[in-house]
């Protein structure tokens, strides 16, 4: 019941699947976590085509997150950690333009953001939670009045009840639940029919995935029907949920994919050298984003050296002895 | 003559210790992932450790620098999400320590990794909670690392992103979180518990070297060293081990 | 960092697991879903050992639960379905026993009961849901009020609430979470370290699994850890949420068990044609449970020639053909 | 001359009528799998074809008897679980038609699957929910297959199990229930549709052979048959993919 053109109104470049997805004032999912699997081919094209005023939700966030908001991309921000690893403890142009006032922000932890993608997932209105019990993610609203009336925006941060099933007092935290416009994941594998498979930890890329209006999934390799069939209990995602395919080998560098490279140190220490200057900052978007007319381009940025530094092993998923510091 | 030795990895051992056999230790970055590992390779080979990304009991042959990074999926009993993750960690049936790290304390143990300052436009805004809020709600208990300076050690947190002990007494139940609590915080200078009823900080054990004024000064509240001792320094097996199997690049060791 | 001992204190009989962890009164969760991977060596055990006043809770159940309604072993039930598949549309003990008021009982959609175990997995009092607005799931509540005063009974069976994230009229049904006291599942694979994979369907197992104080696995096949561990993605429990492991071929007979055996058709025929008379249904137990010594014996009881005709196509996971009117 | 069929494969080549290329179809057991498979290899071949156990889109080169059937987990593009299944039948971006089958329904489409007679000690027990009230709850729409008889369209359930139109005209929306309904009803004599206002049931379709009378006597409430008009018979090619390709041996199309 298939045949390999399944995937053919769904495959697109990366330019076509920003362009026709992706408006002013979107509100992204980001898929990855810090330094593994972050959209960052997408991340690179918003960027390119000059897309303003995001809303982005995400859990920890690194690198796409980083760049997008140095790229004066966004203006409004659901997030539970923003770091690079070892790279940048806290990330570069995150801490700047929360320091600056430059974006509205709202604090949730890791759990909580992923609870809020399940509860979209599952189609739920809340889900509730212990976490949070006592700290100033309860006491602090990060959007004001205004913000909370527009689409999108949950009209209350959370909100705290009593637990119905209990005789005793027994407090628990109701999370609202995010239907973004758009996620966006970076995986290894889609097979001709559409079928995603990612390969290592998923983090929440399924539930934002799920959570979603649009799905953009960019991936390392188009595989087979055949193959991506042959065992289903390793699949992620049922093609129905993906609206465009984009292959993209790469698509997340400089952070690793499993299976296939290992993030790039020397590209994160670089990085974390000139972020947090203005100048610097604008000069490697120059070289890397509006200057790189093709992919192509970008790899040959890299370099062939370094795309085989940091190959991954195939078995053991990361490159083996990589210097890291 | 002692073997010199860094003050990472003094504080890695000296949380490590804590760890038993059955444990599930919930591992961070830096020097709580040598911790973790230390734990497992040197007292407590039957402690499993896993990390908020869902990656289970991974082989670890390389020391990741990342909860994200690809060593947490490889050799793993399971990769999962995090979701998942986040469930083990409040698992009743389980007996799970968390390690984390701040950029303030208080005196309850409670936790600040937010921001320093007026929250909407901060002095210096740091990561976020990420997973510790979670983890400080759900685990049975936390281990935090510090730089001790008194500019960390506050009387008052500019943000409380992890609950410890909260108010202190009994307050963190009340709070209808039903079990869990700083257990122990592990700084550069020594090591810190909390009093079984007032749940106020006291100071366990100082590391060789340092003297109890030296930790008072670093501390920004009152704290009572009447129960204070000396710490026993790493011994050349615990460095070996460290510094061959666990961290055999120095990526971490080093600082 | 492990050794084939691993599971050695875990690893025992079906007589002793049963012995071990399952009492009279307790609340157990059985996996698998109607013809599929029932538990049935353990569902056999519990007879044998003549355990009573079991609260069962399950979802969609079939022979299993059968044959504990009808070896009087259960006194409550919470479930959503009762039925076999075309071989007992309703289930033969189950519908008597609920017509002569021998069980008390109260329904839940699949659902329902499945989001009821996500909570209790998730370590939640309670979850949300649309399902069911509207129904008589809401209005009919199966318990007494002393049965609700009741260890692992809910206070209510469900809640009604207005979305406190809406401004507008928005009701949503509340469930609350189970925890039961053991979770059965009987499973293709577990490794020498204690991990277990599931291949084909998990259905609720999973959460049921998480949700227990004591998960009772029993499985086709222990595999050497360095086969389970090659792919973890493909893996569905770590070892310390499994508390007994239960080597038991054919375990799940007569259901089936993807990549190894087909649903016995014979069988569950015979099944539906004695379950409906007392005097016959107690001969099947003698001659079934009651009266086998060993698992031996009990698949030659079966026999080669049908084990043989049930034995599933390895790739297509099902045995092709079989003869299933 | 035409060719002779059953009423299980006139219902269902009439269910299998209603979907289309893009629907997602929850499937049951018998002729709803029948009808399922049927639609996907006559009509809509870009239909997916999923069950409430977690199997989407499974090669089903043999008929399922369960939804539970290993034949649901083979060749599927993703094997899941029962969550996961129940949270695309009310996936939002999803266009998802359910069958489902019942003892009683009413003029509203709202079904029975549970018991006659008092709840607590039934004349008769049925299976219960299962996944029927959830689908009920969440689908685009949702298609029934019934015996016609007049003990089964009642004018008053025993229990009601899965929501249709509930009390007929926007009640269903004033649940809380965002979308779907009861599109249609497909009988051993007829198709019975909704109207667009009242959403009480009408006779949209007599089967060949089959008069308005018959199934008026067979209903047990008053049936508006003014829009009534003729089935079309099942053509050779229906009968022919039905009969190789669908159902080879038998299990479903004789009875």
């Amino acid at each position: 019941m298939g045949n390999d053109m399944e995937i053919s109104d769904k495959l697109m470049g990366i330019d076509t699947a920003v362009k026709r997805f992706i408006k002013d004032g979107s509100q992204i999912a980001l898929g990855g976590f810090t330094v593994v699997r972050n959209p960052m081919a997408v991340a690179y094209e918003i960027i390119r085509q000059r897309i303003k005023d995001l809303h982005v939700v995400c859990h920890s966030h690194g690198q796409a997150l980083d760049v997008l908001i140095g790229a004066g991309c966004v203006k409004r921000l659901e997030i539970a950690y923003g770091g690079n690893g070892r790279y940048a403890p806290t990330c570069i142009r995150f801490k700047k333009a929360i320091q600056q006032g430059d974006i509205e922000f709202e604090d949730y932890s890791n759990y909580q953001m992923s609870l809020r993608f399940l509860a979209g997932a599952l189609n739920i209105p809340f889900i509730p939670t212990k976490s949070g019990l006592g700290s100033d993610l309860l006491t602090h609203e990060g959007f004001s009045e205004d913000i909370r009336k527009q689409k999108k925006v949950a009209r209350k941060k959370l909100s705290v009840m009593q637990n119905p099933f209990s005789e005793e007092e027994d407090n628990v935290v109701l999370l609202p639940a995010l239907n973004p416009d758009i996620a966006l994941i970076h995986v290894q594998y889609v097979g001709e029919d559409g079928t995603v498979r990612i390969k290592g930890l998923t983090f929440a890329d399924i539930e934002q995935a799920k959570s979603a209006d649009v799905v953009i999934v960019t991936c390392e390799e188009i595989v087979p029907r055949s193959f991506i069939r042959m065992d289903p209990d390793q699949n992620s995602l049922p093609p129905f949920f993906v609206d465009a395919i984009v292959k993209i080998p790469y698509g997340a560098h400089p952070t690793g994919c499993y299976g296939f490279y290992d993030y790039d140190p020397k590209h994160l220490n670089y990085y974390k050298n000139i972020a947090g200057d203005d100048g610097r900052f604008k000069e490697y978007l120059n070289e890397w984003v509006y200057g790189v007319r093709t992919h192509e381009e970008y790899l040959n940025k890299i370099g062939a050296d370094m795309l085989m530094k940091i190959k991954a092993n195939p078995v053991l998923g990361y490159a083996v002895g990589l210097d890291r510091k | 003559m002692a073997t010199e030795y860094s003050d990472n990895e003094m504080m890695a051992i000296s949380a490590g210790r804590f760890i038993k056999n059955g444990d599930i230790v919930f591992a961070g970055t830096g020097v709580s992932m040598l911790a973790a590992t230390a734990a497992k390779r040197i007292y407590a080979p039957k402690a499993v450790i896993f990390f908020e990304t869902g990656g289970i009991d991974p082989s670890l042959d390389e020391i990741p620098m990342a909860v994200s990074d690809l060593r947490v999926m490889s050799g793993t009993c399971l990769n999962s999400g995090l979701i998942e993750a986040f469930s083990i960690v409040g698992h009743r049936k389980l007996h799970t320590i968390a390690f984390l790290g701040a950029a303030q304390i208080d005196k309850y143990g409670n936790l600040n990794t937010t921001s320093i300052g007026y929250y909407h436009r901060p002095k210096t805004r740091f990561s976020g909670s990420g997973g510790a809020c979670d983890v400080a709600s759900f685990a049975s208990g936390v281990i935090t690392f510090m730089q001790h300076e008194k500019r960390r050690f506050v009387e008052k947190l500019d943000y409380l992103t992890s609950v410890g002990w909260y108010k202190g007494g009994d307050s963190r139940r009340r709070l209808g979180l039903v079990r869990g609590g700083a257990l122990a915080v592990v700084t550069n200078l020594g090591v810190m518990r909390f009093d079984d009823i007032t749940k106020e900080m006291y100071l366990d054990e100082y590391y060789p070297g340092v003297s109890i004024e030296k930790i008072i000064e670093n501390t920004g509240f009152e704290i009572d060293v009447s129960r204070a001792r000396q710490a026993l320094p790493p011994t050349e097996d615990e460095l070996m081990i460290l510094r061959n199997e666990v961290d055999p690049q120095r990526l971490i060791c080093k600082a």
